[in-house]
């Protein structure tokens, strides 16, 4: 039997606040890095014991203000799962608008205002509004329209509570979806020309290695966010019921946050996995730009994270249209009250920054266990294994940029907003 | 003093007006002195008692006593203690700078009513502040009043507002001053220790009750021991008169806040005389 | 007072002739409950509700709006705008307090802001039925006689309008065609009937209302209100929902470039937990029991010593959202039943 | 008129809870520039690169203190500010994380949580060491609290902008209700719903009632909060008295906690 006792933790909430990276040297050479997470324990799974499922998707929300959404979505899914909640296509439909809005809200947040900086050497995005004002301008109105979309389904653009087990409180109207509707296309054009401007960019390379991936695979074989699979680069493929042996949580000494190795090797989840895995699947304009701007070197370096995050950005904007005539084209659906009482359930989504997997056994509507595992999570060993390339090259060359380049490698990944700026420390011995 | 001045000024219509002076009577509490800008604005035809509004945009507005008499025109004079955040931003201005005042509101004393009488005013910290008017308007006036007796209670020493003044009022025989504290921290206060209350003693034997009126002003627990006093030297019910200090929006009965059982604080008072408020249960 | 006669087959283009007047509101039932809304087309309407949550105090004392605003260079007033406000669908107890609001607002002092919006609205009253809520009999609103500029009773077949203001009379003759001056006698037995059949439905009353102010006085430290003191909530639903409930605060607000800003004005409750408190931090109703006995004994009492009349107009919001049932009915019938307990004088 | 003295320096500092506020801040696209702007704003890691600050004017925190670490930091930021503003829920209550001081509790969780053969794990001197969630003011003085979870502008702005224009914000408690009959809601527990509006402290324009869903009490305990009553209204309404507590407790922090043991 394998011990019962490792239970995975609210790994986001401590990510998003707090971390920072470690760096050591012996002997002029690169021992070990460590990406600290000194966000104390907020320990979600064991205060959601015992609470309703209900009070339940409120409470995991919170764990991250920028994945709200995709923890509210993942934890309605997984209940929905367990309890036999079968709810109609409307509702399926709004939450993946819902889930479109949180992309473009995050990745345009991610992209625009915590990346681009770097390659300007600016201290922020605000930092750059007098030498790049339009695209400063343009990246607050489109971070606005994905908070806005967020809001009208969500109820507030953070942590709203409209979105239910079984459906939504107030469905939007048609009108306030129309408004929605045209203005994607003019965002579309936007991103369209800020990818083109992005790919000019100069890529680092000082970072580069092999490793693996992995993403929910869509069942209906299309591009998406969810799916009842795990697709891994390796080839294989596995129920999203057997998370934990994708993802052999353990925890760690210099981290609140656990960590996870796949065949005892760090792996990569995130726009850069889903690109690689499934982004031949992609269509229209978002199609046309990875087949021009994907390479071999996609992966082996995560730096091209930015431009995965750009072109998902870009398909939510080409999606959003036509679901939304598909939305309301259906009649209003009431929320879906009647379901069983006891079951376990274990749902994937693919949150902004990688896979999140919620999983709950339930009795008479209250939460008995409950597991969550964040994306951050699962790349952290990656991100130290970049960084320790990198740091390697860095040193040898004595490249006076050393801290900024590491800081950008973190970055890239979109671990969270707040520990994505963490300050590098150089501790030599 | 008409604040509404042209076509178009309404109830809550301000006038701009220029800090002359300030100073600072104790550690909180601070002297201002205004000047309209606009000049057919005479600073007159108010009562003692009544009240001002002043406004700050961005700040707010608040409620102050005009502590200036009617008799002295061409300016207006306010005593502030800080206590939050209007208070706190006027304290910041300096001489020459504008503040926006509207007013005058409410009912004063009506010092013409109570000319050939004597008086008794009772004050209690910052009550001293609208008195003030009263006792400038005395001064102004001394011939219309008989006897004058100014009972002044504060916390401490350094609490006592107006303290020179009062005293060289005194000694010009304008008034009859008792001063008292309530604990003399310094060692050197020269005159009475204990709650204004303590103070009666000094007068009650020259007190002749009905052709007394008192008037009294400080903070609401002092209100209910001084009546007590005045109501053992038989002073009419009608003849105690005080002000009363209610939260206040508007000034001009639409706020709803300082309604004490069916009367308006901002409209009727803030002066009262204790007959015509005996029997509200939350007077204090 | 002149009145008409409309043919209910008339009234949806009625509707279309008085929106060309300004921006038209009326009853609209959404989410389970009434509320006064925008009227784009007549299907909008509803006309069979008791109560809207809000009434139309909302046009007059909105919950919050600005009043002054400012910035680098000076201060200048914030008016509405000139376009009027038409409201349809009013009922006689709404009606009753807007007249009182307008007894407060326009009286010797007049607020402008007030002024402006009252000037703009244009109120057509409309007849109901009550519910078991209604006590507009009670507080004897329950008909009303000015305070509109048209009032619509709904009869079976017909509409009587009447007419209660010189802008409702020339709406009235411009809409000439939709109305006849004739009314007939079996018109006047309608009325009557449907009077008689109102006047019937009522199922909750105020005991013996009239003296109810005395009894509030003698009862006033009654152990009657430390019992709803004990319940209320300090929630305030029941003051912004009461049509004659206005007090405000006034907040001044700095805009985020911390250059300019605005003063606003926000409905208040006297329930609520810093109501009266002044300066030092003295508060002279520090408890929920006094706040609520402000609440009644103001309306219930006060009011009647100072106009000659309550300033509960019985419209049952009060009974309808209190969530813990505090209102003019169980408090009076709580007042009222400690007298009979004590003194045995009720029957 | 009135005009402030000079730009003051700010900071925004973080500890546990989902940056949420901070997040809210970067959310409020129209007045984003003017936020940058109108302070200077010099710590703000989640939205730009690491600064050193030996002194700001005022230090937004948000978050709860869970490990000693946070704590010495917290008590930094105290020295390092003249006003201190508590930030969100987690920083002016606790949050959802704040479950009482028990420290047996306490340890079961970290067992359940991290525990690896029996034994919570040490955790290096880079993360410190953990203790039960709290808000801030538990350890230092706290000039001025604006919950919320996360803050909403409409309750943030007026008070902010008073605080950087060297002003004090006038404090004026009322609960959600009053924000929900502003909109024109119908009541939730009229209708045999579960709702927290009367015991919550409003600020958030009562979005959640007004998008037809009962307030959860993520602004935590209203000031005039009658818990008592508010329990017996659900009891009424069909919840037992412990899923009333439970909800209660949710966002309430230590001092619903207080209250709910009458000890407030
Ligand atoms: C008729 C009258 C005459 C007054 N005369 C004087 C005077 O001569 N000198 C003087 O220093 N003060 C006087 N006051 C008190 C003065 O109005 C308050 O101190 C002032 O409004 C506080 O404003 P603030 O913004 O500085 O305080 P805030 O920061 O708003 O609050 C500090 C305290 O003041 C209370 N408060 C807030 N608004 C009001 C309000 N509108 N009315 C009363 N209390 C309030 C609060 O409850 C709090 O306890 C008078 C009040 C009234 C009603
Ligand atoms: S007190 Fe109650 S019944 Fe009377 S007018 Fe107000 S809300 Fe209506
Ligand atoms: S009486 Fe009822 S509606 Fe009014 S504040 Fe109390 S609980 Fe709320
Ligand atoms: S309504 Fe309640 S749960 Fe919703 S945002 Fe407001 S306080 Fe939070």
């Amino acid at each position: 039997m394998m011990s019962e006792k490792i239970i995975s933790v609210d790994v986001l909430a401590r990510v998003e606040g707090d971390g920072g990276i470690q760096v050591y040297t012996k002997d002029g050479k690169v021992d070990k890095v460590l990406v600290d997470i000194f966000e104390g324990p907020r320990m979600i799974e064991a205060l959601v014991r015992g609470k309703t499922i209900h009070e339940n998707i409120s409470l995991v929300a919170r764990i991250c203000a920028i994945c709200t959404v995709s923890h509210r979505n993942a934890s309605i899914s997984a209940i929905e799962k367990a309890l036999k909640v079968k709810v109609p296509e409307k509702t399926q439909l709004l939450r993946h608008l819902w889930h479109y809005a949180e992309y473009i809200e995050s990745h345009v947040l991610h992209v625009y205002y915590l990346a681009l900086p770097d390659f300007f050497k600016q201290a922020s995005a605000i930092a750059m509004l007098p030498t790049h004002t339009d695209t400063v301008v343009e990246a607050v109105v489109m971070k606005k329209y994905g908070t806005e979309l967020m809001k009208l389904l969500h109820g507030r653009k953070i942590h709203g509570e409209n979105a239910l087990i079984g459906g939504f409180g107030r469905v939007p109207t048609d009108e306030e979806l129309d408004y929605f509707a045209e203005k994607a296309v003019e965002f579309k054009e936007k991103i369209s020309a800020f990818i083109e401007v992005w790919g000019t960019l100069p890529i680092p390379d000082y970072c580069e290695r092999e490793t693996q991936f992995m993403c929910c695979n869509p069942a209906n074989g299309k591009f998406g966010f969810e799916g009842e699979t795990i697709l891994i680069s390796t080839g294989e493929e596995y129920p999203v019921e057997d998370y934990k042996k994708l993802t052999n949580e353990r925890v760690v000494e210099h981290s609140y946050a656990k960590r996870s190795k796949y065949n005892d090797k760090p792996f990569t989840v995130g726009a850069l996995a889903r690109l690689i895995l499934i982004g031949d699947r992609l269509t229209g304009e978002a199609k046309e730009k990875f087949d021009k701007y994907y390479n071999d070197k996609w992966k082996v370096n995560p730096i091209y994270n930015n431009m995965a995050q750009l072109i998902e950005a870009l398909w939510c904007f080409e999606q959003i249209p036509g679901l939304i005539d598909q939305i309301k084209a259906l009649p209003d659906s009431e929320i879906v009250t009647n379901y069983e009482m006891d079951g376990k359930g274990t749902a994937a989504v693919e949150a902004p920054r990688g896979t999140l997997y919620h999983s709950y056994e339930i009795k008479d509507h209250k939460i008995v266990h409950a597991d969550i595992i964040t994306p951050t999570a699962q790349f952290l060993d990656d991100v130290e294994e970049f960084i320790k390339t990198a740091a390697e090259k860095l040193l040898a060359e004595d490249n006076p940029d050393t801290e900024l380049q590491l800081e950008m490698i973190a970055r890239a990944y979109d671990p969270c907003i707040s520990c994505s700026c963490h300050m590098v420390k150089l501790v030599k011995q | 003093m008409t604040i509404t001045t042209k076509e178009g000024d309404h109830a809550y219509t301000t006038q701009p007006a220029k800090i002359l002076a300030m100073k600072d009577l104790t550690e909180d509490t601070r002297y201002f002195k205004f000047k309209f800008l606009d000049e057919s604005i005479v600073e007159e035809d108010y009562k003692p008692g009544q009240f001002a509004i002043m406004s700050l945009p961005g700040v707010g507005e608040a409620v102050f006593s005009i502590s200036s008499p009617p008799t002295r025109t061409d300016f207006i004079e306010f005593g502030v203690r800080k206590v939050g955040s209007f208070t706190e931003a006027l304290f910041n201005l300096k001489v020459g700078d504008i503040v926006n005042l509207r007013g005058p509101y409410g009912d004063g004393f009506d010092m013409e009513s109570l000319g050939g009488k004597d008086l008794i005013i009772v004050s209690g910290g910052l009550g001293a502040i609208p008195l003030r008017s009263v006792l400038l308007y005395v001064e102004d006036r001394r011939e219309e009043f008989n006897q004058v007796f100014f009972l002044n209670g504060a916390r401490s020493p350094a609490d006592m507002l107006y303290r020179d003044d009062i005293i060289a009022m005194a000694q010009r025989g304008i008034i009859e001053s008792h001063l008292s504290v309530d604990k003399d921290d310094t060692g050197e206060w020269p005159y009475n220790e204990g709650v204004v209350t303590t103070l009666f003693p000094k007068i009650v034997d020259r007190v002749v009750s009905e052709k007394t009126t008192a008037i009294i002003c400080g903070p609401p627990i002092m209100y209910k021991y001084v009546i007590q006093e005045l109501l053992k030297l038989k002073i009419p019910k009608d003849q105690i008169l005080m002000t009363l200090e209610r939260r206040m929006k508007c000034g001009q009965g639409h706020c709803g806040h300082c309604a004490i059982g069916g009367r308006y604080t901002c409209l009727e008072g803030p002066v009262f005389t204790y007959y015509d408020v005996q029997h509200i249960k939350e007077l204090i | 007072m002149k009145t008409y006669k409309m043919s209910k087959d008339r009234f949806p283009e009625f509707i279309e002739l008085i929106k060309t007047k300004g921006q038209l509101f009326g009853p609209v039932k959404g989410n389970g409950h009434y509320s006064f809304e925008k009227i784009e087309k007549f299907e909008d309407l509803d006309f069979d509700y008791q109560r809207t949550v809000i009434g139309p105090k909302k046009f007059l004392t909105p919950s919050r709006y600005p009043t002054l605003r400012y910035d680098k260079t000076g201060q200048s007033d914030v008016f509405v705008s000139d376009e009027p406000q038409i409201v349809i669908g009013v009922h006689p107890c709404d009606i009753h307090g807007i007249n009182i609001l307008d007894r407060l607002f326009l009286g010797n002092i007049k607020d402008p802001y007030y002024e402006k919006r009252r000037n703009n609205l244009i109120i057509i009253g409309h007849s109901c039925f009550p519910d078991e809520n209604c006590i507009c009999k009670s507080t004897g609103t329950d008909m009303v006689e000015d305070g509109f500029d048209l009032f619509f009773t709904e009869l079976e077949k017909h509409y009587l309008v009447w007419v209660g203001s010189d802008k409702g009379l020339s709406i009235a003759i411009e809409a000439e065609n939709l109305l006849s001056e004739e009314i007939s006698e079996e018109d006047i037995q309608d009325y009557v009937r449907w009077q008689q059949k109102r006047s019937g439905m009522f199922k909750s009353e105020i005991p013996s209302f009239k003296y109810l102010a005395d009894i509030i006085h003698l009862n006033y430290d009654s152990k009657v209100w430390d019992q709803f003191g004990e319940k209320c909530l300090s929630c305030g639903t029941c003051s912004l929902v009461c049509p004659t409930c206005n007090c405000f605060n006034v907040e001044d607000r700095i805009n985020m470039n911390a250059e300019d800003g605005y003063r606003e004005r926000i409905l208040d409750s006297c329930t609520l937990p810093y109501y009266s408190m002044v300066a030092g931090n003295h508060d002279f109703r520090p408890d929920r029991t006094a706040r609520l006995k402000l609440y009644y004994t103001h309306k219930l009492k006060e009011y009647i010593g100072k106009w000659g009349q309550p300033s509960c107009v019985g419209c049952g919001r009060c009974v309808t959202f209190c969530p813990v049932d505090i209102n003019v009915i169980t408090v009076s019938e709580a007042l009222f039943g400690e007298v009979c307990e004590n003194q045995e004088v009720c029957d | 008129m009135w005009k402030r003295e000079k730009k003051p320096v700010v900071g925004v500092f973080g500890f546990s809870g989902c940056a949420g506020d901070q997040l809210a801040i970067l959310h409020m696209e129209d007045e984003l520039v003017d936020f940058f702007t109108s302070a200077d704003i010099k710590f703000f890691h989640m939205a730009q690169s690491h600064q050193e600050v030996e002194h700001v004017d005022i230090a937004l925190v948000e978050g709860s203190i869970n490990t000693d670490k946070q704590l010495a930091e917290l008590k930094e930021i105290r020295k390092k500010a003249d006003i201190v503003v508590a930030l969100g829920t987690c920083a002016t209550h606790g949050g959802i994380q704040y479950l009482g001081d028990n420290e047996k509790e306490f340890e079961e969780r970290m067992l359940l949580v991290y525990g690896k053969d029996g034994k919570i794990p040490e955790f290096s001197e880079l993360v410190g060491n953990p203790i039960p969630a709290k808000p801030i003011h538990k350890f230092i003085e706290v000039d001025f609290s604006i919950p919320g979870c996360p803050i909403a502008k409409e309750n943030f702005i007026p008070i902010y902008t008073k605080l950087i224009s060297g002003l004090k914000p006038s404090k004026y408690p009322y609960p959600v209700c009053i924000e929900c009959k502003f909109q024109g809601n119908d009541c939730f527990l009229l209708h045999g719903e579960y709702c927290l509006g009367p015991v919550t402290a409003g600020g958030c324009d009562a979005c959640c009632p007004t998008f037809g869903v009962p307030c959860v009490g993520c602004f935590g305990a209203y000031e005039g909060a009658n818990f008592e009553s508010m329990i017996e209204k659900l009891i009424e309404i069909g919840l037992t008295e412990e899923d009333a507590k439970r909800k209660l407790m949710m966002f309430g922090g230590e001092a619903t906690e207080l209250a709910l043991k009458g000890e407030k």
